[in-house]
């Protein structure tokens, strides 16, 4: 558990978001300002979008949501109890592209406030007690290297230690490639953690978001006992552009998106984002009830 | 099996300067024929300086000249293996949903006596065959197809042989549409909890989650000139590098080689090729493969039910490497 | 959920002669608004007479003429019985291999506060919907997805309710190649050993393989005016009487009524239906449904999850008439 | 177990076989005559091939066994004792079509010589003990009522009993009609003998034979740990006719084939009736040994 308090965690989080400089960010921009959405080209005023949820109030398009925001939504109000906050991932290959990962590593804290691409704990849905991972997209593309494996396992082990459902949101890239084979091995990692949990018949419920691909798609994310997926996201194993090379003609719209994946049975359902929780709380109080 | 091979045309870039060796062999051999007279020790005395000059390029191959032997088109296939390790093997096909996927085999065999089921990725030695197999690249059917036969070797309480040679899982719009992840994902969680002794053998190209998806033994040998990786140098090139030439540096980088992987105790051992890579001698190379399936089957054969889930479980539950 | 039921449109062939009376009604209706005047009694007699009527054609239909009422447009579907019978339904789709059907809906609910999985086939009550739902014929993926969602039933350990009304599994070439023997087959080995309570209910046309693909329930009941039967009447008097016209006489001689399956022990109760079928009365029928669920279920609620699978196979195991 | 040796059953059953006006069957008529190959076209000659298994020699065309026939095939010479020989099939409905249930049933007994279409035991293949069921398509089509559907479960039971494993030969039309819903419920009560089964980890192995269609392959048919085919056999669901019917156009040649199965991922292997005994033994030794 960590350390702190979970209302010291969070007004300290979010002191430090606003104290950023990020301007890239959609959702860290002023209230006053105007946002084009990227899908009915609708100007928006920020502050509507940010209300509304981060989704478009004229089309239903659905904005990525931060792992904090996403913790706010889910979470009853103060009950979320986070775990391994401090842990980090390091640079043990010594491997650097456009710039070396321990420097990458550092951005990223920087840029999320979060230790890695994962925030995971223990929480309230509902009054129903769960162990919760929520991806950080904006954290290296999400991407999954021996931190998120980690904490992912932790997670699950968690949900079987205290037997309580558990619950994950994705966003991510896929392996973070800087770790080698090792971001290779958390595939098997936490398909193992998710191996024994299944074996206790306690639920393991996965909320798809955009984007979802590679091996992040190709182990935990596919492996809910019910898989939820918000509108239009992005889900598949390879992403758009290799699959256009290979075979070399244009991809059918809305390829690998939730509504596709739904119509190749690959999904349970699409929730959108202001019924999440709800539809989230019946299902656990399905299982535990 | 190894047909024809043709020497001097099968050399690897970096050795190409052997073929006059080669070539001296061959005029050697004529000359013997022609002249009639015995160059026998000639002869021997050149393959040795081939063998020597080759121990010594290969004790020094970088990395992606591992890949460059790892993706050999002569480099035995998973058949290959099978019929030079296994007796009395009966391929058995099919997913029972969809299709029979040739990217992946799969059987049932003994293995000195022993029952065991092989499942492998077929990759081939010529185009027709490679065109075939799909490069070894298998759809969701390949992976589907391996875990019902790996879960039937579960029920029947036989141990699982699994080699492991391909470039990837396909990145097809049916391979998507037919959930090409969800048929990886699902493998990998029920390979974790597999009652029965697990052994993974990677034969050349690990390639990703295509590889993994048949690959979570309870050991994982990999032979001496293959590779493992979570993508191939040129794609972690474009990526990361945005420029795809920069090839030898991210197999580098990436650390993809058995030598660099046992140190990171992702494998068990690595398995011996003969001079020149496993090309040059099949028999040799499937007599090493065999003789390491034997050793660690029977290290783990008297492993119980549980131990074998249990010693699986914390093989890949101690996997990852981070700070805290 | 029924909508705007108009009774004269929707009266079966064989109870045409009841329109006059309905129009009777119209009139008086028409009447008493024109002239405000109250014909409120006038009404109910003539209702009155009409469910007398109806009372005595419905006790003494013919089996092919109960095949009309099971098979009728009207008649409630498994998504009508689900939103009167379920609180907090959310429908799950998919059998994660190859599409969703919507010939087969399945998802978890609420029966009075405890948590369920139900699957049943959907019809429709429009053509379109009819399309849309493949008239209630699954393909394979149906099947599987049936399969999929009762396994997490009983990973769960949660009772199965399964809702049957369906022509058959549909025979259709894609159908054919992607194993509909197989699916079929392969869900009847699986419901026999679910460690679960587990229910089906043949709500209108239980037709062949198809139906029983998801209805190997400890306990199996019947709709009043249902059908279930191991071919058409069509179909036996096409094959066995080479003439479709002899339906009549085909659905007599195979017993595919409730009462012959409940004399023969195929199911174990008969649900009663209101005045004139299901479809005159939607909510009555769900009612009635609804309280043969809970009562079976609490029957066997108590048994054990090897109670529960011994009592399902002792029930299969003893079905079959033959001598020795 | 019957109650005559398995020496007296084999000359009784053959004796009987030899007696029946039997020239609708091509395997009974005289050894001189000659046969057109239904395949090829070629004119065989009718010992020819008797001696090649019933396989055409020019085409491969596998012609039908009767379950005599392969129980000779593939069990080791008498080492087959039969299981429940007397039970027999009655006419509960008292249905009729053009002639009553009860004289068909009285008519498949006289011509096959056996009491059902399905003939159960416990035999020798290769020296393994094994719970074997055999088809019998002469009698009514090899159509799974009461009778057949009792049988099965009851070699399927002897397998568990006696921890052996099973092996049915298929050749069937389907439901037997003439019993109603009773048939249908036979597809049931065999599937569930094959969940217990399948719970002891003994083998079930399947080898399908033209052709076998309907409940049958919806049952016990398709639920083979291992399932081999002989080439060219008919194996499907629905009917050919029926799917015509259903689709509005012609299908593909091969349709429903053993090869069109192959590649559709339905069973695991074509095997020649040469290699049958030969790969069944290697199959059950896998799982025995
Ligand atoms: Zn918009
Ligand atoms: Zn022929």
């Amino acid at each position: 558990m960590g350390k702190i308090s979970i209302h010291e965690w969070f007004s300290k989080k979010q002191k430090e978001k606003q104290q950023q400089n990020s301007s890239s960010e959609k959702l860290n921009i002023p209230d006053n300002l105007w946002i084009k959405c990227v899908s009915c080209k609708t100007a928006l005023y920020a502050k509507e979008l940010k209300e509304n949820l981060n989704v478009c109030p004229k089309c239903g398009y659905h904005f990525k949501l931060s792992a904090l925001e996403r913790i706010n939504l889910l979470i009853d109000g103060g009950s979320f109890k986070e775990l391994s906050p401090t842990l980090k991932a390091t640079d043990f290959l010594g491997f650097f592209d456009s710039k070396p990962y321990a420097k990458r590593i550092e951005d990223a804290i920087l840029k999320s406030s979060l230790n890695e691409a994962i925030v995971i704990g223990e929480g309230l849905i509902e009054n129903i007690k769960t162990s919760l991972g929520v991806m950080e997209f904006s954290f290296m593309g999400g991407s999954m290297g021996s931190g998120v494996g980690e904490k992912f396992t932790r997670m699950i082990e968690h949900s079987i230690e205290n037997k309580i459902p558990a619950v994950v949101v994705t966003a991510s890239g896929g392996a973070r490639m800087q770790e080698g084979i090792m971001s290779l091995m958390q595939m098997a990692k936490v398909s193992a953690a998710l191996g024994r949990l299944r074996e206790t018949g306690l639920p393991y419920i996965v909320v798809l978001t955009d984007p979802t691909t590679g091996g992040t798609t190709a182990s935990f994310a596919m492996l809910g006992d019910i898989q939820i997926a918000e509108p239009e996201a992005l889900i598949g194993f390879a992403g758009p552009r290799v699959i256009e090379q290979t075979i070399r003609q244009k991809l059918p719209k809305k390829f690998q998106r939730s509504e596709f994946l739904l119509e190749h049975g690959m999904i349970d359902l699409i929730c959108e984002r202001k019924n999440l929780k709800g539809t989230l709380s019946k299902i656990l109080k399905f299982f535990v009830e | 099996m190894k047909q024809n091979f043709d020497e001097i045309k099968n050399l690897l870039p970096f050795e190409s300067h052997l073929k006059d060796l080669f070539k001296k062999i061959e005029e050697l051999k004529k000359l013997s024929e022609k002249e009639e007279v015995n160059l026998e020790e000639e002869i021997r005395m050149v393959r040795k300086r081939i063998d020597a000059m080759r121990q010594d390029i290969f004790s020094k191959l970088t990395p992606l000249q591992v890949v460059q032997v790892a993706r050999f088109i002569m480099r035995p296939t998973t058949l290959d293996y099978i019929s030079l390790i296994f007796e009395d093997f009966i391929e058995l096909h099919g997913d029972r949903n969809f299709s029979d996927d040739a990217a992946i085999v799969a059987g049932i065999a003994k293995l000195d006596g022993r029952s065991v089921v092989v499942i492998g990725h077929q990759k081939g030695h010529t185009t027709k065959e490679l065109i075939a197999r799909n490069f070894g690249m298998a759809n969701p059917e390949g992976y589907r197809k391996a875990l019902r036969i790996m879960r039937m070797a579960v029920r029947a309480n036989k141990p699982i042989i699994s080699l492991i040679d391909t470039s990837g899982a396909y990145p097809g719009l049916g391979a998507e549409e037919r959930g090409q992840a969800e048929a990886i994902a699902k493998n990998l969680r029920e390979m974790a909890v597999f009652t029965v002794p697990f052994i993974s053998i990677i034969t050349g190209e690990g390639g990703s989650g295509g590889a993994l998806g048949i690959a979570m033994g309870n050991r994982v040998l990999m032979m001496e000139y293959s590779i493992y990786s979570v993508i191939s140098p040129e794609g972690c090139a474009s990526i990361l590098f945005r420029d795809a030439t920069r090839a030898p540096e991210a197999a580098k980088a990436s650390k993809i080689t058995a030598k660099d992987l046992l140190e990171f105790r992702v494998i068990d051992e690595i398995i011996k090729e003969p001079v020149g890579g496993a090309h040059n001698n099949y028999k040799e190379a499937a007599a090493n493969v065999k003789a390491a399936i034997l050793k660690h089957l029977n290290e783990i054969s008297n492993f119980s039910s549980r131990e074998l889930v249990a010693d699986r479980y914390n093989k890949y539950r101690n996997m990852g490497i981070f700070v805290e």
